[in-house]
């Protein structure tokens, strides 16, 4: 008798993803695809994608989906789950598009404790646009608007939403996970579904941030950038549970 | 008369740079040249191409829809300029990355083993000037003087030995394209 | 532990793009790269395990890191 | 309510709003629309399923209501010229994503910071779209608090009927002024026919995507000339204007809000002193109602174009009329609101001898 | 520089910017224009007193340019469509605190989030003022890589000149395409007019405000008018346009940037099949050339506007030409790119027979 | 001989003040004003005010003054200071203007780690436009946007921005005032002081939160005013230095 | 006819209300009828005015640049007022509160020192309606009975008691402007 | 200690708005509200200090607390 220890989650359709070889976007969208199914909230889900390089995101989810402008997935999400207080909202959402452009909508969502979880891909860079600085680049680091490597001088330094948003009232649940090896992977699959198990609760804002390589734009090998992610990504972005107010709800 | 030529192939082939010198080799020919590099990131893929367009007049579209000429390095980027190259265009096809042969009838395909004879030149490195040499031979577009000239004119004071290496490139992509096929 | 050699895996070779983050994973070191181009353009990865002396323990590594959801593990 | 209240503009906005079904409102305070944004506070709260949120700034408001219009409620923003400006990239996507929602510019004085007097120069913006791309929207310029409760209420049936943005366009002092104003009884939004594109969760039906980046070229033109369609369909049935005493004018002054009323005195006082002169006020600023105009313009009136700015309507009188009338023009912009008497100068100015 | 260089548009802006005393560039990444802000990054680096700032947002950018304006530095940000959209707050702030600045806008196709394909969809937004207030903006439309140059070249001094934002508008080919260009020398901006009005510090002199707050609605319509006054003198000095074989034509394409060059590749087809066709290619979309429009149409020729847009232009061509010509029109919206063999196609349907 | 111990300030220009009674506006212009005297940098200070209740503040000070649009003080601020790095330039924001509308401004130019100076009046409501909930109003405080007193179920938690800008690796000296008794103002003062000066010293991003009243929409006469910060309001926004890494740079 | 009126004074002392209650008169009365209160918060001060206006045409603008009426309840209002008020209008002026005397000799100016009736009738609330009362009484503009029931109409299910004070406020100023003086 | 008691204030009336912060103040008691409205509309706050027994030490905290900057304070 054969048994299946492994398969296409069934929430994922079958389409090629136009991700780059070796980018986290894809383990991180089957990891959500895999708990919306264990969780069995597909016919109530929706997903916010962003503007970045999981734009099309709703060529792959099979749920239905409400695009947001680049920045503002979490100020769509509120208009969503305002309306729709019993459907699961969950935005995907990237460095960019979180933690620059959107920075105002996404702290003050988490601020209000809007209940709706939000996937964040940390790949330090705007993938999309063809790898410029992103607040979270790491110091040093080259993009194409830092061809020197981000000086903090001139360019700031790298941002630590999380640990900003932890600070809120409003923010339950927000874990800092990575992609970059089976053990990883599994940690973050953990964390996604404990945080649309929050959003299910209704105990508030929910968020897992994901360290994800972005081999194309960091001109690195994709074992490389594993590699990469778990020498220095940490450093500064270090990985594990940031706030956990689950309990006290 | 206006040319339009594509270049194909995956990132880090050395499309673009091919586009690029055979642009600067038309300028040097006192030609207008319009390049035009795939266009936007908004979709991910493998592959890299770009059109160029040469002409004694002003240039309206940069854009080829039916692309006179194409040099492909790999198979997707065959598959797709068999597609859409005008009826007797020219095609040169890297034949040492892409073992498929074109199907199409009305259209003149060129094969080129170009990493074999880089190879033979000492450095894989030419692949690209060799395709360049095969296609200025065979199409006229420009000469094998101009090209060179763009050649140097693109890469400016860099190592002295590319430029070299570069040049017998472009000779031996020629040589073979018009004798050795 | 005689049943944790049951594994085995298919790779879907149109989906893959060949980042070989699977072959870095694999603790029995049984991927490989393939030779032949798949449409995308890609040499993706494949399996190396043989029917003689299977070593797959069905671990499923490689499939947790595959970013284009290109494996499947069976035990049989 | 039956009976009539005096009440402000921008809370007869609110008021009318809720009573067409409105259960999201999201904005954010600015002069002189505060009223609304207060009002709507306490009205949203009444409702078992109404919602109010003070965003963090227009942008998210706008963006807000994107996300509740996709969900299928009928929606409401406010703002006022600088806060309308921010809204634009989501205008824009409201457009492209055909979603129904209410927007209001109570204007104020501009550019910049300026003043909050009561101003109209935001027609431009208002009726080409400040956003990126092709896309038009309808925009209502009441002039009285009863034709504002009249058309907060079409505004919403507009919206969903065409999936469209509709904007109220006025300005500061007739969202402060009070005025009487009779309200329709409250609609009965689950009698309205089903939103079938909203996103709900697909429960017992293919899922739904609402989106508007369409890379193919292709897709995107043809999705272009569809709203193009649309906008036909629009002009073709929602061009409204009123006339007064224009059938013998011979100086027809054209005027919209506020300055429409302060005209309309004006050519009263003109006719009392025996000069033809007459009104036409468009009410739907777009569609521009080019139909009355040729109309006024086949009785061989003279034209003049009273705005409170520098000229921006008198656009859509010039590509009404294509050179068939003499346009002359009076503005004032940045805030002065002009007497019955100063427009009788203006008439007497321009009257054809 | 003399010798001709093979650059792409979005580089020649950034290398003219740069020659013409740019020395403060902030930006947001978007595409078809994020070669612009990594050339600035490059660019401003080597400089000495040059700054790049990447924004958090095209908001912040913009507003980073007033602040860098103020204090009297050549300035220049750009984006793409819908963050052009966001900075419509910020332009209508520059307009009215008559401060310089060069804004490129690489259109892409919209509405909404759209796609990278080039479109000609936010000339509306360009010519009419986006954002909130009487204002205008000095739009310059190049069609090729040594306009590009030219034209960025002028955009600073412009901008100087007439104390207004200056818009760069053209499309993701424009800015993607390479074409030979020759650029100019370096400017020596200390030989230019002091700024009088700058903010630095009051040293030795009586302290600045720069403000558009005119509470007082007497300062603010002057403040109005005294922009009218400019924009008028501008109008009269600098409308440009390329006129090609119009002077015997029967049928006039217009059409600019890309799209021009595409339609005359189309009216030299025409020519050789002896249909007197011509090309009018607007260079300054606002002020737009009237003038030039006037003098073709007394020449007795029909006109057919070609736009990359569902028709926005074509109302500068109506009322420049106020009824006296037949004006026809041809869309091509969202990102098709039509061959000449399509333009002239038109030219023969609409040819007056 | 008469000793002068307390009159006007040298830069505070000779004109009534449009603020309510009561209103801390007052007493912080004059405090900004007495910085820039003491220091002797009117000559080369540049002011940019909010959209606000200080909106006039160009009436007041008698120093250069650059307009910002509402929430984008530390934009334009930044845009001045880097052309003129050597001009000590400051923004003086209220609480709608920071921590609302412009909080990824404010946020990314702190992280950029700008040399200029931010004066924040956190009077917990917008004042301007008649006394609406801002970012900052307690939880249950009445409002005209939240009659029933702020909830946090709807209108989520106080923001202290003060604290999540202390996060960033680019802020040097961040501290929190008031202006409800001498005492509190003479500390206020000092840490104004401080604050410029290290922008002086080019250490970085410095800002002085200031509690301060707003009778006219709090309903209150102000000396309830500033008994009510004494006694509510810090324990939500407790005063003292949040953050000084001057020592370290 | 139009008539326009202008109501002025401190925050808190009824001001609004005035105005309010007399545009409810007027629409007792049929007329037509526009309130514009003081009109933003982008400046601040202690005081608060609104304009009514009343007529039995439509109403085009609702601003009185020179109102006909003008009531006043504070010093500073007093003084604002004096200027604008048309030539022949009429100014009420809460005598109890202002001290001074108007100077224009071309309007009349009618003291009522309202918080001194006021208090008689037993309230310092009734200030309010003490002067809508001598207004009402000396121009015409409404009827008594038309100020009590939109008095009434404004107030509607709040307490009767402060009703009865207003009624008894109205009369009394009426009175007083019309006999006492 | 005796010099202590020289201080003397001038409030300039016309800048005051009644905020009575001043008179809140004082340690020593010596503001009090002023009976007539100035031109702003407000009742001042005014010095009760006397020439008799002037208390007034000088301390400024009536001015350092007052919003409208209308207090200035002296020592003879
Ligand atoms: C208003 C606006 N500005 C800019 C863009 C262009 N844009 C698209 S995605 C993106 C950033 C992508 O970076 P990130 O959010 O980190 O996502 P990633 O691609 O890295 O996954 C940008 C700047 C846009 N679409 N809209
Ligand atoms: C874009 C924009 N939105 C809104 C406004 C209106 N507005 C002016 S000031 C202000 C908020 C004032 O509150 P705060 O910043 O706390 O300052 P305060 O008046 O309390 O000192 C608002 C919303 C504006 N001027 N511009
Ligand atoms: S650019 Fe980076 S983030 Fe985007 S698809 Fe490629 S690897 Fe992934
Ligand atoms: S399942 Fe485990 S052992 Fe088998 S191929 Fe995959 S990683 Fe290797
Ligand atoms: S991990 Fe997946 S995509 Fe990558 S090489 Fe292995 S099978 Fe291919
Ligand atoms: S409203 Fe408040 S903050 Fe504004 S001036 Fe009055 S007291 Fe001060
Ligand atoms: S200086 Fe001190 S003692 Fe004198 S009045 Fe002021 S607070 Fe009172
Ligand atoms: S503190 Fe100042 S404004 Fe307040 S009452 Fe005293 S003197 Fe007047
Ligand atoms: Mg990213
Ligand atoms: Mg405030």
């Amino acid at each position: 008798m054969t048994e299946t220890i492994f398969k296409r989650p069934k929430y994922l359709k079958d389409a090629v993803f136009h991700y780059c070889p070796g980018c986290g976007h894809g383990i991180t969208h089957r990891l959500v695809a895999e708990v919306i199914e264990e969780l069995d909230i597909a016919d109530r889900s929706i997903c916010v994608p962003p503007a970045g390089c999981a734009v099309l995101a709703y060529d792959y989810f099979d749920i239905d989906v409400g695009e947001a402008a680049h920045g503002r997935g979490a100020a769509v999400a509120t208009g969503l789950k305002r309306v729709l207080p019993d459907r699961i909202v969950f935005t995907y959402q990237g460095d960019g598009d979180m933690a620059a452009i959107g920075t105002a909508e996404t702290i003050h969502a988490a601020n209000r404790g809007e209940n709706i979880t939000t996937i964040f891909i940390n790949n330090g860079t705007y993938g999309m646009t063809g790898g410029q600085m992103a607040p979270t680049t790491l110091v040093g680091q080259k993009s194409t608007t830092t061809p020197g490597g981000r000086d903090t001088k001139r360019d700031g330094n790298p941002l630590r939403l999380s640990e900003m948003l932890a600070l809120l009232d409003g923010t339950i649940y927000i874990e800092r996970v990575s992609v970059t090896s089976p053990k990883n992977i599994r940690a973050a699959k953990k964390a996604i579904k404990k945080a649309f198990q929050i959003q299910m609760d209704r105990l508030g804002y929910s968020l897992v941030e994901v360290l994800s390589p972005c081999p194309t734009n960091w001109k690195m090998s994709p074992v490389d950038s594993c590699k990469w992610i778990d020498e220095y990504m940490t450093k500064t972005f270090p990985i594990g549970v940031i706030k956990d107010n689950s309990e006290n709800k | 008369m206006i040319t339009k030529t594509a270049f194909a192939g995956s990132g880090g082939q050395g499309v673009l740079s091919m586009g690029y010198i055979l642009a600067y080799a038309a300028m040097r020919d006192k030609k207008n040249v319009t390049y035009l590099p795939s266009y936007g990131a908004e979709v991910r893929g493998g592959t890299a191409n770009c059109t160029v367009c040469i002409s004694d007049e002003e240039i309206a579209s940069p854009v080829a829809s039916a692309p006179d000429y194409a040099i492909v390095l790999n198979k997707p980027s065959m598959l797709k300029y068999q597609g859409i190259i005008r009826k007797g265009g020219i095609m040169l096809v890297n034949s040492s990355l892409v073992d498929a042969k074109a199907e199409r009838e009305d259209i003149e395909v060129i094969y080129i083993p170009a990493n074999k004879l880089a190879l033979e030149l000492g450095s894989e490195r030419a692949v690209n000037m060799i395709m360049l040499g095969a296609f200025a031979a065979k199409t006229g577009v420009t000469s094998l003087e101009s090209l060179a000239g763009g050649m140097s004119d693109v890469l400016k004071s860099k190592s002295a030995g590319l430029v070299d290496l570069n040049k017998k490139g472009i000779e031996r992509g020629a040589e073979y394209a018009l004798h050795e096929r | 532990m005689a049943d944790k050699n049951k594994g085995r895996i298919k790779i879907n070779s149109e989906l893959c793009k060949g980042c070989y983050l699977c072959i870095s994973v694999c603790p029995k070191h049984i991927i490989a790269v393939s030779e032949t181009l798949n449409h995308q353009g890609y040499y993706p990865s494949k399996s190396t395990d043989s029917s003689d002396d299977p070593k797959c323990t069905g671990c499923a590594m490689c499939a947790t890191i595959c970013p284009d959801v290109a494996i499947e593990v069976y035990r049989d | 309510m039956t009976e009539k209240v005096l009440m402000s503009g921008n809370h007869v906005i609110g008021e009318a709003a809720v009573r067409a079904g409105c259960s999201f409102y999201a904005g954010y305070p600015i002069t002189p629309q505060n009223e609304l944004t207060e009002y709507m506070a306490g009205a949203m709260a009444k409702l078992d399923d109404g919602t109010f949120i003070q965003a963090e700034s227009e942008i998210a408001a706008i963006n807000m209501l994107i996300g509740a219009s996709m969900a299928g409620a009928r929606v409401m923003t406010s703002s006022s010229s600088p806060g309308i400006s921010l809204k634009q990239e989501g205008i824009s996507f409201l457009s492209a994503l055909e979603l129904p929602a209410v927007i209001v510019n109570c204007m104020r004085g501009g550019p910049g910071l300026g003043n909050i007097a009561p101003s109209q120069g935001d027609y431009f913006q208002a009726t080409r779209g400040g956003g990126h791309g092709d896309y038009r929207n309808i925009v209502l310029g009441p002039a009285s608090g009863q034709e504002i409760c009249d058309l907060v209420t079409k505004a919403f049936d507009y919206a969903d009927e065409y999936l469209t943005p509709v904007m109220i366009l006025l300005d500061g002092m007739m969202g402060q002024m009070m005025e009487p104003v009779v309200f329709p009884e409250y609609r009965d939004i689950s009698t309205l026919p089903e939103k079938t594109w909203k996103i709900d969760g697909a429960k017992g039906r293919p899922r739904r995507v609402i989106k508007s980046l369409l890379l193919d070229v292709n897709v995107e033109e043809a999705h272009n000339w569809k709203l193009v369609r649309r906008y036909e369909q629009i002009k073709d049935k929602i061009q409204m204007a009123e006339s007064y005493k224009t059938s013998d004018a011979k100086l027809t002054v054209i005027a919209y809000g506020i300055a429409a009323r302060i005209a309309k005195s004006a050519v009263d006082r003109a006719r009392e002193e025996g000069i033809k002169a007459g009104l036409l006020r468009p009410v739907t600023l777009w569609p521009f109602p080019e139909r009355s105009l040729r109309e006024a313009a086949s009785n061989n009136t003279e034209f003049l174009v009273y705005e409170m700015s520098t000229g921006q309507m008198i656009e859509d009188v010039r590509l009404s009329l294509n050179g068939s009338s003499r346009i002359h023009f009076h503005g004032r912009p940045g805030g002065p609101v002009s007497t019955p008497a100063d427009i009788y100068e203006q008439i007497k100015k321009y009257y054809p001898r």
